[in-house]
C-alpha cells in the first residue's frame, strides 16, 4: 500500500514538474535585465573580472553572510551532537 | 582508525602544501578567475581531509586541534561581518563596498584579460574572500573531525 | 465605556472591563450567599472527616485522580475516531515525508486543474 | 535550443530523489536521496540561467558577445554549501541514532508516536 | 585567436569520445562484483573527466576553466582514498 | 550621532547583533561561565531593545526599506538600473514589525528563563550559540524582502532548531525528534529552492515586490505557489504535515520550545507574505484560501482531539500548539478567500484577518508562557509524565498562577488575550460560513477541557510524598514567565488598543499589495 | 603545420589509450587486471590529451605572443602533474585495500604481498 | 552537434547514476555512485559555463560529501538491511 502511494505521488509530482519543460525555454530566458545590469556594470562598479564573485560578495553579500552562518551553524550543531559528557547529567533538564 | 600505507602518507605530505597553496591561489584570485572564498576554502579543507585520511585519529588530533579550528572559524566569520560593518561605521549601509575604486588598498580598477596579477582591486572582496576562506577551511575540517570523533570508542 | 478597552468585532463589541466588573459583582454575591450558609461548620472536628461506609480512609496520595483517568469517558465515546487517528502518527520518518508530498500533490491538482 | 534537455533531466532526477526518499528504509540512503534532490535543484537553477552560446561570466577576453546569467551561479554556490551543511548534520544524527537504537532503519526508529 | 578548421573541430570530437567512455564506465559501476571494482570505475571516471575538462576549456576558449580541472585533479582522489581506507578496514 | 547611526541602520543591526553575538559566543564561553551569561544576556537585551525601536519606528513612520550595500540605505533602485532592484532589500512593513515585536519579547523572556537552568547543561556555549543563531534567523526571515534571502534564513533556522531540539543528546529520543524535524525542514527547503528557480527563470527577479509586479500567473506560477504553500505549511505544522511538531516540541528543552513556536510562526508569516504580497489577486485566491481554511480546520480539530489523551505534558501542549495554529490559518484563510470581493472583505474579511494576526501574538505569548511553566515544573520534579504528577499547587504557587493565566488564555476565557482574538475570529467567520465558526468554538471548549485536566493533575490534589522537597523555581525563571503573563493580561484587558496600534496596520500591510510594491519600486 | 600534426597525433594517442583503458575496465576478468588497465592506460592517455593542449598553448603563444596561452599551458601542465601523482596513489590504495579484503587474483599466481605482511 | 551529443551523454549518465544510487543495496556502492553523480554534475555545470559552481561542486560535492558519507557508513552499517 505504502509503496503504491509513494510511486503515485512521485509520478504526480513529476508530471506537474514537467510543466517546467514546457513553460521555460532552455538557453533563452524571458527576462534578463537584472543579470544584464550585473554584466554591464559589475566590472566598473566593483572592479572585478569575475562577475559571480561580485554578486556573491557585493550585490548579494548579505546572502553570503547567511550562508557562512549556515556552515557555522552546522559545525556548531555537529560539535554539539558529538560533545563529551562530563557526568552529572539530568534525566530531564527543563 | 589506523594510518594508511607509507605511500599514501608520503603522497599526502607531498600534496598537502600544494593543495593549500592552490587553495589560497583560488581564494586570492577569487575576483579575477573562477573561485573565491567558498571554493578555495573547500579545496583547502579537502586537503585537510586528505591528511586526515592518511593518518590515524590520534596523530590527527595532535596535529589539528579542534579548539584552534573553532577559533579560526569564528575569526573568519568575525572578519567577514566586520568587513560588512566597516561600511556601516563609515556612514554607509551594511555591506557597502567601502573600498572599491577608492584608490587605496584593494582600490584599483581592473582591466579586461585573463592575466591574474591585478590583486589590488575589487574593494573589500579580497578581504571577504580571505575571511570566508578561513571560515570554510576551519568549518569543513571541523565537520570531518567531529564526525570521526563519533567513530572513536573512547571519545564522545 | 472606555474606547481603549472595547473591542469592536464588526458585528458587536466586547469590553473586558465591563465583564470584569460584572464578574466581580457576581463573585461578591456568590460569596455573600456562601457566607450565609454553613453556620454549624467547625474546622478540625469530627464532622469534616470523610465517612466511607465505615471503611478506613485511604492514604492521601491514593486519593488523587491521576491524569490518565480523567476523560476516559470522552476518549471511550470517540473510540472509533481515535482508533483511526492515532495510528496515523506512526513515528516513521518516511511516512511523514509521504504526507507532505501527498498534500503537495493534492493541492497541485486542486490549484492547477 | 537543445530541446530543454537539462530540464527533463532535472525532472527525472527529482523523481528519482523522491523515490529514494520514500521507498528506501536506510537513513543514510535517504540522505543520499536528499543529496540527489538538492543536486537536481542546483542543476535546475544553473540551467535556468544558461544562455544559448554564452560564455562564463568572467571577463577574460575582451568585451564578449553574450554571457550566461551570473546570478543563478551565485545562488547555486550558496545552495551547495547549504546542502553540505545539511548533509553533515543529518549524518551526525544518523550516527547518533545508530549508536542509541542499534539500527538505521526508519521503521525501527519510532519511539515517538501517538 | 583565429579560427581555422582544426581549432574549431578537433577538440569537441575528442570530448565526445571521452564522454562516451565515461558513460561506458557506468557499466562497470553497475556490474562490478565488489566495491573495489566500482571504486576503480569511479577512479577512471575521474581521470577521464579531468581530461575532458582540460579539452573543453580549450574548446570553449576559456583559459580560466582549466582551474576547475586542477581542482578536480587534486581533490578527486580524496574520496577514493576514503573508500580505500574503509575497504581496507583501516577507518 | 549614535542615534542617527542606529536609526538609519536598524534592520541591519537587528540581524547583525545576534549574529555577531553568536559568532563570539564560543570564544567568550572559554573565559568563564559568568562572562558567557553576561554576553548572552547583554546581546539579547540589545537585540530586543533594537527590535522595540524598530517596531516604534515602523508604526510611526511607515515601511522601512533598507538596501544592503547601496550607497544610501533607502536607495532600492539604482539610478542606472532602469527600475529594477538589484540588491538585497529588507522591507520592514507593519506585518514584519509585528513579528519583530513577538521575537523581541519572547526571545528576551526565554533567554532570561534559560539562564537560570544552564548549570544542568553540558557545553552550554553551543546551546546559546544556536539560540542566538535561531533568533537572528527568525528576525531575518520576517524582515527580508528577498526570496532567496528568505530561503537562506529559513535554512539557518531549521539547522539551529534541529540542533536545539536534539540538544539532550543522551536521551536518544531527542535525536530522533531532531531528525524528523530537520528532514521535513530540509524537504521544505528544497521545495523553496525549486520555487526560487521557477520564479527566477520566469521573471529574472528575486525581490518579492519585483516578482509581484511582474507576476503573470502562468502554469508554473501555480506550481510554485503550491510548492510554497506546502513547504511553509509543513514548516509551521499544519495538520497533515504536523507529525514532527509533537516530537520536536516535547523533546526540546522548554525554553527552546517557546522559541520554536515563534520560529513556526515566522514560517506562517512567510506563507501569508507570499500568498498576499507576491501573488495577491493574481492567484486563484478562492482555491488557495479554501485550502488554507481546510488546513486550518483540520489542524484545529485533530490537534485538540489528539491532545486530550496525551500523558506527556509537553506533548499535550504541542498538540495544542497545532490546534492554535489552525485558528491563525482559519482567520487569515478567510481573509484570503474573500480577497477579491470588495464588500465581503470590508464587512468581515479584514476582521477575520485581524483575528488571525492578533492570534499570532497571543499564541506566542501564552503558549510561550505555558511551555515555560511546563519547563519549570519539569525542572523541579524531573518528570514529564502527567500520571506521576500531582499536588504541586502547594509548593509552586507562582508557577501555578502563571499556569492558570496561560491555560485560561489559551482556552479563550475572558478577560485574557486568547478570548479577544478568538472572538474576532468567531464573529467574522460566522459571517463567512457558520459551520466553521461552530467548529472553532467546539475546539475552544475542548481546549479548556484538556487544560482543566492538566491543571488538575499537576497542581491539584494532596501534596504527594515523592515531591515533598520541591521548591519554587529560581527568580529569573519566574521573571521570564512573569513578563509574559503580564503581557497576556494586558493584551486581554486592552484588546482594542492592541488591535488598533499593531494588528490593524499589519493586516493592512498584508492586504495592500500596491503599497508594498511602491515602497520598493517607487510608485509602481 | 608540425605543431598541428603533433596536436592531432597526441589527441589520437590519448583517445586510443583512454579507449583501451575503458575497454580493459569492461572486459578484464578480475580486479587487479582491470586496475592495471585503467590506471596505466587512462593516465597515459590523459597525459597525452593534456600534452596536446600544452603544445597548442605553446604554439599559439609563439604564433600570437599572447600571454594567456602560457597560462593555459602552465595550468594544463599542473593539472597533468596532479593527475599523474594522484592516480597512482589512489590505485595503490585501492589495490591494497582489495588485497586486505581478501580478493584474490583470478589465476592463482604467487602472492608476494601476503609474504611481506 | 558533437557538443550536444556530449551534453546528452552527460545528462544520461546523471540519470543513470542516480538510478544506481537507488538500485544499490550496498551503501558503499551507493556512496560511490553518489560520488560518480557528483563528478558528472560538476561536468554538467562546467558545460553550462558555470566554473565557479563546478569548482565548488568538485571540492564539496565530490570530495567532502563522499568522505563524510563514508565516515557515516563506517559509523552505522554497510548494507541497507541489517544482518547481511
Amino acid at each position: 500500500m505504502r509503496r503504491y502511494l509513494s510511486v503515485a505521488v512521485m509520478l504526480i509530482l513529476a508530471a506537474f514538474l514537467m510543466f517546467i519543460v514546457t513553460g521555460l525555454t532552455f538557453g533563452n530566458p524571458q527576462y534578463a535585465d537584472m543579470d544584464d545590469y550585473f554584466i554591464q556594470n559589475g566590472q566598473e562598479q566593483i572592479a572585478t573580472n569575475n562577475i559571480v564573485t561580485t554578486i556573491v560578495f557585493d550585490y548579494r553579500g548579505f546572502d553570503t553572510l547567511g550562508e557562512s552562518t549556515v556552515l557555522f551553524t552546522a559545525v556548531i550543531g555537529v560539535a554539539m551532537l558529538f560533545r563529551k559528557f562530563t557526568g552529572g547529567e539530568y534525566d530531564e533538564d527543563e | 582508525m589506523m594510518r594508511m600505507s607509507k605511500i599514501v602518507r608520503t603522497c599526502a605530505d607531498l600534496m598537502y602544501p600544494f593543495v593549500v597553496i592552490f587553495g589560497w591561489y583560488v581564494i586570492m584570485h577569487g575576483h579575477l578567475t573562477p573561485g573565491g572564498g567558498f571554493q578555495g576554502g573547500a579545496v583547502v579543507a579537502t586537503g585537510a581531509a586528505l591528511v586526515i585520511v592518511a593518518y590515524s585519529y590520534q596523530e590527527i588530533t595532535s596535529m589539528l586541534k579542534k579548539a584552534v579550528l573553532m577559533v579560526q572559524e569564528s575569526t573568519g566569520l568575525l572578519l567577514f561581518i566586520g568587513a560588512g560593518l566597516g561600511g556601516m561605521v563609515l556612514g554607509f549601509p551594511f555591506f557597502f563596498n567601502w573600498l572599491a575604486n577608492s584608490g587605496s588598498l584593494f582600490g584599483m580598477s581592473v582591466p579586461y584579460g585573463p592575466n591574474p596579477g591585478e590583486l589590488n582591486t575589487a574593494g573589500f572582496l579580497p578581504l571577504m574572500n580571505i575571511a570566508v576562506g578561513i571560515e570554510v577551511w576551519g568549518g569543513l575540517t571541523l565537520v570531518i573531525l567531529y564526525l570521526l570523533s563519533g567513530l572513536e570508542k573512547g571519545e564522545a | 465605556m472606555n474606547l481603549m478597552t472595547t473591542l469592536s468585532t464588526g458585528s458587536g463589541f466586547w469590553n473586558p472591563v465591563l465583564w470584569l466588573v460584572a464578574l466581580i459583582i457576581t463573585l461578591i454575591i456568590a460569596y455573600l450567599i456562601w457566607a450565609r450558609g454553613e453556620r454549624q461548620y467547625k474546622a478540625g472536628t469530627e464532622q469534616v472527616k470523610p465517612f466511607i461506609s465505615g471503611n478506613p480512609e485511604p492514604r492521601k496520595g491514593a486519593v488523587h485522580i491521576r491524569a490518565g483517568n480523567l476523560y476516559w469517558g470522552f476518549t471511550d465515546a470517540l473510540q472509533g475516531y481515535y482508533r483511526r487517528v492515532i495510528p496515523l502518527h506512526t513515528g516513521i520518518l518516511t511516512d511523514y515525508l509521504l504526507w507532505v508530498l501527498w498534500v503537495t500533490a493534492l493541492v497541485c491538482i486542486l490549484v492547477v486543474v | 535550443m537543445l530541446w530543454n534537455l537539462p530540464f527533463i533531466a532535472v525532472v527525472l532526477l527529482t523523481a528519482i530523489g523522491i523515490s529514494i526518499i520514500l521507498l528506501k528504509k536506510n537513513l543514510v540512503k535517504i540522505f543520499m536521496g536528499l543529496n540527489v534532490l538538492t543536486s537536481a535543484v542546483n542543476l535546475f537553477i544553473i540551467a535556468v540561467g544558461y544562455r544559448e552560446g554564452g560564455i562564463a561570466p568572467i571577463f577574460t577576453n575582451a568585451p564578449s558577445p553574450v554571457m550566461v546569467m551570473p546570478t543563478p551561479q551565485a545562488l547555486c554556490l550558496t545552495s551547495i554549501v547549504i546542502g553540505v551543511a545539511t548533509t553533515a548534520v543529518l549524518l551526525a544524527f544518523a550516527m547518533l541514532l545508530y549508536r542509541m537504537y542499534g539500527t538505521n532503519d526508519v521503521e525501527a526508529i519510532r519511539e515517538l508516536r501517538g | 585567436m583565429t579560427d581555422t578548421w582544426y581549432q574549431m573541430d578537433i577538440w569537441f570530437p575528442v570530448v565526445g569520445i571521452l564522454v562516451f567512455l565515461i558513460a561506458c564506465c557506468t557499466i562497470r559501476l553497475f556490474r562490478g562484483p565488489t566495491a573495489a571494482d566500482r571504486a576503480i570505475a569511479v577512479d577512471t571516471v575521474n581521470t577521464l573527466t579531468i581530461a575532458s575538462m582540460i579539452l573543453l576549456g580549450v574548446a570553449y576558449r576559456q583559459i580560466i576553466l582549466i582551474d576547475v580541472a586542477i581542482v578536480y585533479a587534486v581533490l578527486s582522489f580524496v574520496s577514493t582514498l576514503y573508500i580505500a581506507k574503509y575497504l581496507g578496514g583501516e577507518l | 550621532m549614535i542615534e542617527e547611526f542606529i536609526f538609519t541602520n536598524l534592520p541591519a543591526l537587528m540581524v547583525a547583533v545576534p549574529l555577531l553575538a553568536a559568532f563570539v559566543c564560543p570564544l567568550v564561553a572559554q573565559i568563564s561561565p559568568a562572562m558567557r551569561k553576561m554576553w548572552v544576556m547583554g546581546s539579547m537585551a540589545i537585540t530586543s531593545l533594537l527590535g522595540l525601536l524598530l517596531v516604534m519606528r515602523v508604526y510611526t513612520m511607515g515601511t522601512f526599506v533598507y538596501v544592503f550595500g547601496a550607497s544610501t540605505p533607502g536607495l532600492s533602485i539604482p539610478l542606472d538600473s532602469g527600475g529594477i532592484p538589484i540588491r538585497i532589500v529588507f522591507t520592514v512593513d507593519a506585518m514584519s514589525a509585528f513579528m519583530d515585536l513577538i521575537i523581541a519579547i519572547v526571545g528576551f523572556c526565554v533567554i532570561l528563563y534559560s539562564l537560570s537552568s544552564d548549570e544542568r547543561r553540558t557545553s552550554p556555549q553551543y546551546y546559546y550559540t544556536l539560540f542566538l543563531l535561531l533568533i537572528a534567523a527568525v528576525i531575518g526571515m520576517v524582515s527580508t524582502g528577498d526570496l532567496f534571502n528568505f530561503f537562506v534564513f529559513i535554512e539557518i533556522s531549521s539547522l539551529a532548531s534541529a540542533g536545539l531540539v536534539a540538544y539532550s543528546v543522551e536521551k536518544g529520543r531527542a535525536v530522533e525528534a531532531g531528525l524528523k524535524y530537520f528532514m521535513v525542514s530540509a524537504l521544505g527547503g528544497i521545495f523553496l529552492l525549486f520555487v526560487i528557480g521557477i520564479l527566477y527563470g520566469q521573471y529574472d527577479a528575486l525581490n518579492i515586490a519585483m516578482i509581484a509586479q511582474r507576476m503573470q500567473f502562468t502554469m508554473l506560477d501555480k506550481i510554485a505557489l503550491v510548492l510554497l504553500v506546502a513547504a511553509l505549511a509543513a514548516k509551521c505544522g499544519a495538520v497533515p504535515m504536523h507529525f514532527w511538531t509533537p516530537d520536536a516540541y516535547s523533546l526540546a528543552p522548554s525554553s527552546v520550545t517557546a522559541m520554536l513556536v515563534v520560529a513556526s510562526q515566522a514560517s506562517l508569516y512567510g506563507l501569508f507574505r507570499f500568498t498576499f504580497t507576491m501573488y495577491h489577486l493574481s492567484l486563484n485566491y478562492v482555491t488557495i484560501g479554501w485550502t488554507i481554511i481546510v488546513l486550518g480546520v483540520l489542524s484545529m480539530v485533530i490537534g485538540v482531539t489528539m491532545a486530550i489523551p496525551q500523558k506527556d505534558v509537553k506533548r499535550l501542549m504541542a498538540y495544542h500548539a497545532i490546534s492554535q495554529t489552525g485558528y491563525m490559518l482559519l482567520g487569515v484563510g478567510v481573509g484570503l478567500a474573500v480577497l477579491g470581493n470588495e464588500t465581503a472583505i470590508n464587512s468581515f474579511g479584514t476582521i477575520a484577518m485581524e483575528g488571525g494576526i492578533f492570534h499570532i501574538i497571543n499564541h506566542a505569548l501564552y503558549k510561550g508562557l505555558l511551555f515555560l511553566t511546563a519547563g519549570a515544573i519539569i525542572y523541579r520534579i524531573g518528570t514529564r509524565d502527567l500520571n506521576r504528577m500531582g499536588g504541586l499547587g502547594h509548593s509552586m504557587k507562582y508557577t501555578m498562577i502563571f499556569f492558570i493565566i496561560g491555560s485560561l488564555a489559551i482556552a479563550g476565557i475572558p478577560p485574557f488575550n486568547g478570548f479577544a482574538s478568538k472572538l474576532l475570529i468567531y464573529e467574522s467567520v460566522y459571517l463567512f460560513n457558520p459551520f466553521l465558526a461552530i467548529i472553532a468554538m467546539v475546539v475552544s471548549i475542548l481546549t479548556l477541557a484538556s487544560f482543566v485536566k492538566v491543571f488538575h493533575s499537576i497542581f491539584m490534589g494532596p501534596p504527594l510524598p515523592e515531591f515533598a522537597s520541591v521548591r519554587e523555581v529560581p527568580l529569573p525563571m519566574l521573571l521570564g514567565m512573569g513578563i509574559l503573563a503580564t503581557l497576556v493580561i494586558l493584551f486581554g484587558v486592552f484588546p482594542q488598543t492592541v488591535v488598533n496600534l499593531i494588528v490593524a496596520p499589519a493586516v493592512h500591510a498584508l492586504i495592500d499589495q500596491s503599497g508594498y510594491i511602491s515602497a520598493i519600486l517607487g510608485g509602481a | 603545420m608540425l605543431a598541428e600534426g603533433l596536436i592531432i597525433l597526441c589527441l589520437v594517442i590519448g583517445t586510443v589509450f583512454n579507449g583501451l583503458g575503458v575497454l580493459g575496465l569492461l572486459r578484464f576478468p578480475d580486479l587487479y587486471t582491470r586496475m592495471h588497465a585503467t590506471t596505466k592506460a587512462t593516465t597515459f592517455g590523459s597525459i597525452f590529451t593534456s600534452l596536446a593542449v600544452i603544445i597548442f598553448g605553446i604554439w599559439s603563444f609563439f604564433r600570437t605572443s599572447d600571454l594567456q596561452f602560457t597560462t593555459l599551458a602552465i595550468h594544463a601542465f599542473i593539472a597533468t602533474l596532479a593527475l599523474a601523482l594522484t592516480n597512482a596513489v589512489s590505485s595503490h590504495a585501492i589495490a591494497r585495500a582489495a588485497h586486505k579484503m581478501g580478493i584474490k587474483p583470478m589465476p592463482a599466481v604467487c602472492d608476494r604481498l601476503e609474504e611481506v605482511h | 552537434m558533437i557538443e550536444m551529443l556530449a551534453h546528452i551523454l552527460v545528462l544520461a549518465g546523471l540519470v543513470i547514476s542516480a538510478l544506481l544510487v537507488f538500485y544499490f543495496r550496498d551503501l558503499m556502492a551507493a556512496a560511490l555512485a553518489s560520488g560518480f553523480f557528483s563528478f558528472l554534475i560538476s561536468l554538467e555545470f562546467y558545460i553550462l559555463q558555470a566554473p565557479d559552481v563546478a569548482i565548488s561542486q568538485a571540492g564539496i560535492g565530490a570530495g567532502l560529501t563522499t568522505a563524510i558519507f563514508i565516515i557515516a557508513i563506517r559509523g552505522t552499517q554497510r548494507y541497507e538491511e541489517a544482518g547481511k
